[in-house]
């Protein structure tokens, strides 16, 4: 873990610096620049920060929903520690990426919140999110607090597919990449990013992944303490 | 498949429910509160196809989330959860609760169905077949996700107010789609512009069925 | 039909990080009785429920078979019957209803009316078979309870606090189903009473 | 069991491959203005500003106004309550929403898709818009 600690400082103190300083010219000849997006602009470098984010929020949530299909297999309680404290940083980074993603819409494509299926998807993934703490909240024996909210977050993970194909259909895409675009590519799919552009983007998702695994790894911990203290008291 | 166990067991929830009417008249009643709650609110004004079908689902979401959980809550007040436990496999209660549940929501989209076409000079059914399919498949999808949902709800302490938390997130693709579909029903489109939104509600109850017929296993056995 | 047997390897419950049994073990095979007992909240409760498949446990297994088979719990579930104050009966519904009902869902074969009716005169119901359950006493629900639980002849009776609630007259009724469940197959029960805990060949103390 | 467990996925699987086919075969819905007039409802309609032709910012009433070319080629005079909207003459597309009034479109809200190559050079973007 020290090693991963190591990492995380590293590569988002990196890719913060290089994302923030990186002159952004129209024609970029230095690897030591940027291109202008037109439309985008100096607003580009959220690419670092958003996407990263949301994707890590992604991660949490397969994580927990493992987790819990693990306990469900065992009944082992360490994997209920694990399955929760992965939702709950799921939570978190799922907060950021709304933010993140609703001041960049703001700016570039004109309000706060349009509806688009990525974003009616993240909306869900928070309610999800506050559904499985609700439901934990009001369970009060631990074995069935932990089965019945893996069962909720595995019945949650099977509405994923939808989001993704059903949704398109009913609302207008904004996202590069949604249907309809005239390109239909995206910069992140695609991988349509110039040299240290890209670089720098993988520094940072690499950053943030390993930052949600440090942070699990703590949160496990305390998790793990709190367990044996309370078994000490008793 | 144990087809006679689960008859029997639907049968039971069938006499049970028609004697005590526990769940059945809680839902006419909301559908009748809530629909005349949407027609004080839109009385006045020309509610386009797309406003009245969303309203229309608001008022099932609503209502179903008012009374479908009565299926396993019922059970777990009467103190009759074990016995069912201890009398048979939780395929034969999963699949005997889910019949339970088609029933009573193909009754509850039935009667605010009328009471919308009733009451709703706006809601004129151009397309009869789309609308028939939309809200036949809309009602089995939304009993195929409520049902594992209240048996987890069953289990939780605060039970009325945690079932439509727990249950939008899930509904929202059938919400989203069924809405869809209901406007297009209104607006006269053929069941051939409409077989998209059916075929993802087709596929929507497929994988919902299908999922908690497997989880519920966990959810039924402590 | 061949006859059933149970045997539990070291099994432990945990509830709420608290253990509350563990290393049980026994085996009952045809004819054998079993009294568990021990203080209120030593888990009698919980460790018939496990034998009846009403609970997992966190550690250890139950396993049965018949004849050389080994089964699962879903297999046998017609030939187990269960009493125990928390296993209810449907309010709705008359005695006779609860029988035909609670059959039906437990096996494709339901008794007959007669059957049902020497039943009801067995345990001492039959007067009032055809009210409600709901305008029952506590007693005459455990009467109930004990002929919804050996209509189907079970080979395995489970019995937790079997004479709760009864008088003199209904603890006779009991003792006949246990000498009769001795005869038959097996038999479990979960009491603190001196009495009954002398039905049991072997006694397991929480 | 396991049979239970391989029919189960088989039909999840099942479902969610009839909800697939389905995205690829249908695009996303947004209007033209030939439904706009039709229908007369809120609609959102995907298209193209149409740069030669007059687009200005209507300082008194606080209304910008732009030619947008939908996809089936029909060219509407849009009308937009507020200002030029950010980044709108970089735009791949542009997504107007609101409903038709007469021969114009009125807009609520006019939203700009952006390109979504982030390794050209601006010239070339350019050309291609």
């Amino acid at each position: 873990m020290k090693i991963v600690r190591a990492g995380v400082i590293i590569l988002i103190t990196v890719a913060i610096v290089l994302g923030v300083s990186i002159p952004m010219v129209p024609k970029p000849q230095s690897f030591f620049e940027y291109p202008i997006i037109p439309g985008l602009e100096e607003k580009a470098r959220n690419i670092f920060f958003h996407v990263p984010v949301a994707w890590t929020t992604v991660v949490a949530f397969l994580v927990s929903l493992w987790y819990g299909y693990r306990y469900l297999r065992t009944r082992d309680i360490q994997y209920d520690l694990k399955s929760s404290a992965s939702a709950e940083l799921g939570f978190v980074f799922c907060f950021l990426a709304t933010i993140t993603g609703a001041l960049w819409a703001k700016f570039n494509w004109g309000s706060f919140w349009n509806w688009d299926p990525r974003e009616t998807s993240i909306f869900v993934l928070l309610l999800i999110y506050g559904a499985y703490f609700a439901l934990r909240s009001a369970i009060d024996v631990e074995e069935t607090r932990a089965r019945l909210s893996a069962v909720y977050s595995i019945l949650a993970g099977l509405t994923v597919p939808f989001f993704i194909f059903a949704l398109p259909r009913l609302v207008g895409g904004l996202h590069p990449g949604s249907a309809g675009d005239a390109s239909g590519q995206t910069p992140v799919a695609q991988l349509h990013m110039r040299g240290l552009m890209l670089l720098n983007f993988f520094l940072s998702m690499i950053g943030f992944n390993l930052l949600f695994v440090w942070l699990l790894n703590l949160r496990v911990r305390i998790a793990r303490l709190e367990y044996h203290h309370s078994l000490q008291s008793m | 498949m144990k087809f006679q166990s689960t008859y029997a067991l639907v049968m039971k929830d069938v006499r049970s429910e028609l004697r005590t009417r526990y769940a059945l008249n809680a839902l006419l009643m909301f559908v009748v509160t809530s629909v005349t709650t949407v027609l004080f609110a839109l009385r006045s004004d020309n509610p386009s196809a797309q406003l009245l079908a969303g309203m229309f689902w608001v008022v099932v979401f609503f209502t179903a989330m008012s009374g479908l959980s009565r299926i396993f809550v019922s059970e777990e007040e009467r103190g009759t959860t074990l016995t069912l436990r201890l009398l048979t496999i939780p395929s034969v209660v999963f699949v005997g609760k889910l019949v339970v549940n088609c029933l009573l929501t193909l009754t509850l989209t039935a009667a605010v169905s009328v009471l919308y076409v009733w009451a709703f000079p706006g809601f004129a059914i151009v397309s009869w077949d789309v609308f028939i399919a939309t809200v036949f498949l809309g009602s089995l999808g939304f009993a195929s996700a409520s049902t594992i949902l209240a048996a987890i709800i069953a289990k939780a302490n605060v039970r009325g107010s945690l079932y439509p938390v727990l249950a939008f997130p899930v509904l929202v693709p059938l919400l989203m789609t069924v809405m869809n579909a209901t406007a297009r029903a209104l607006e006269g489109e053929t069941i051939a512009l409409a077989f998209g939104d059916l075929q993802v509600l087709v596929g929507y109850l497929l994988v919902m069925t299908a999922g908690s017929f497997l989880l519920f296993d966990y959810v039924w056995v402590e | 039909m061949m006859t059933l047997a149970v045997q539990a390897k070291n099994l432990q419950k945990d509830f709420n990080r608290r253990t509350i049994f563990k290393g049980i073990s026994f085996e009952l095979g045809e004819q054998r009785s079993l009294v568990v007992t021990g203080k209120n909240g030593s888990g009698k409760s919980t460790l018939v429920k496990i034998v009846a498949g009403l609970l997992s446990a966190t550690k250890g297994s139950v396993e049965y078979r018949t004849g050389n088979t080994n089964v699962s719990i879903d297999d046998i579930r017609d030939r187990i019957g269960f009493v125990s104050p928390y296993l209810n009966l449907y309010d709705e519904f008359d005695a006779v209803e609860n029988i035909k009902v609670l059959s039906s869902i437990r096996s494709s074969s339901v008794p007959t009316d007669s059957a049902i009716q020497t039943m009801l005169e067995r345990v001492g119901i039959a007067a009032r078979a055809r009210n409600l359950v709901r305008t029952y006493s506590s007693g005459m629900k455990q009467r109930l309870k004990y002929a919804v639980a050996a209509i189907h002849k079970p080979d395995l009776l489970i019995l937790d606090e079997p004479t709760a609630n009864l008088d003199e007259e209904g603890a006779a009724v009991v003792r006949s189903f246990v000498r009769e469940q001795e005869e038959r197959g097996i038999l479990v029960v979960a009491t603190n009473d001196p009495a009954e805990i002398r039905w049991g060949k072997i006694i397991v103390r929480l | 069991m396991n049979v239970k467990i391989i029919v189960g996925a088989i039909v999840i699987v099942a479902g969610i491959v009839l909800s697939a086919v389905n995205f690829v075969q249908s695009n996303v819905e947004y209007g033209d203005f030939a439904t706009a007039a039709q229908t007369g409802k809120k609609i959102q309609v995907k298209g193209e500003w149409v740069r030669d032709m007059e687009s200005r910012f209507d300082a008194e009433k606080a209304q910008f106004s732009f030619y947008l070319k939908d996809d089936n080629n029909k060219v509407v005079r849009v009308v937009l309550e507020g200002a030029r909207p950010n980044n709108f003459e970089l735009a791949t597309s542009v997504v107007a929403k609101g409903r038709m009034a007469g021969a114009e479109f009125h807009a609520t809200e006019v939203l700009t898709k952006c390109p979504s190559k982030y390794e050209g050079n601006a010239e070339a973007v350019k050309k291609t818009l």
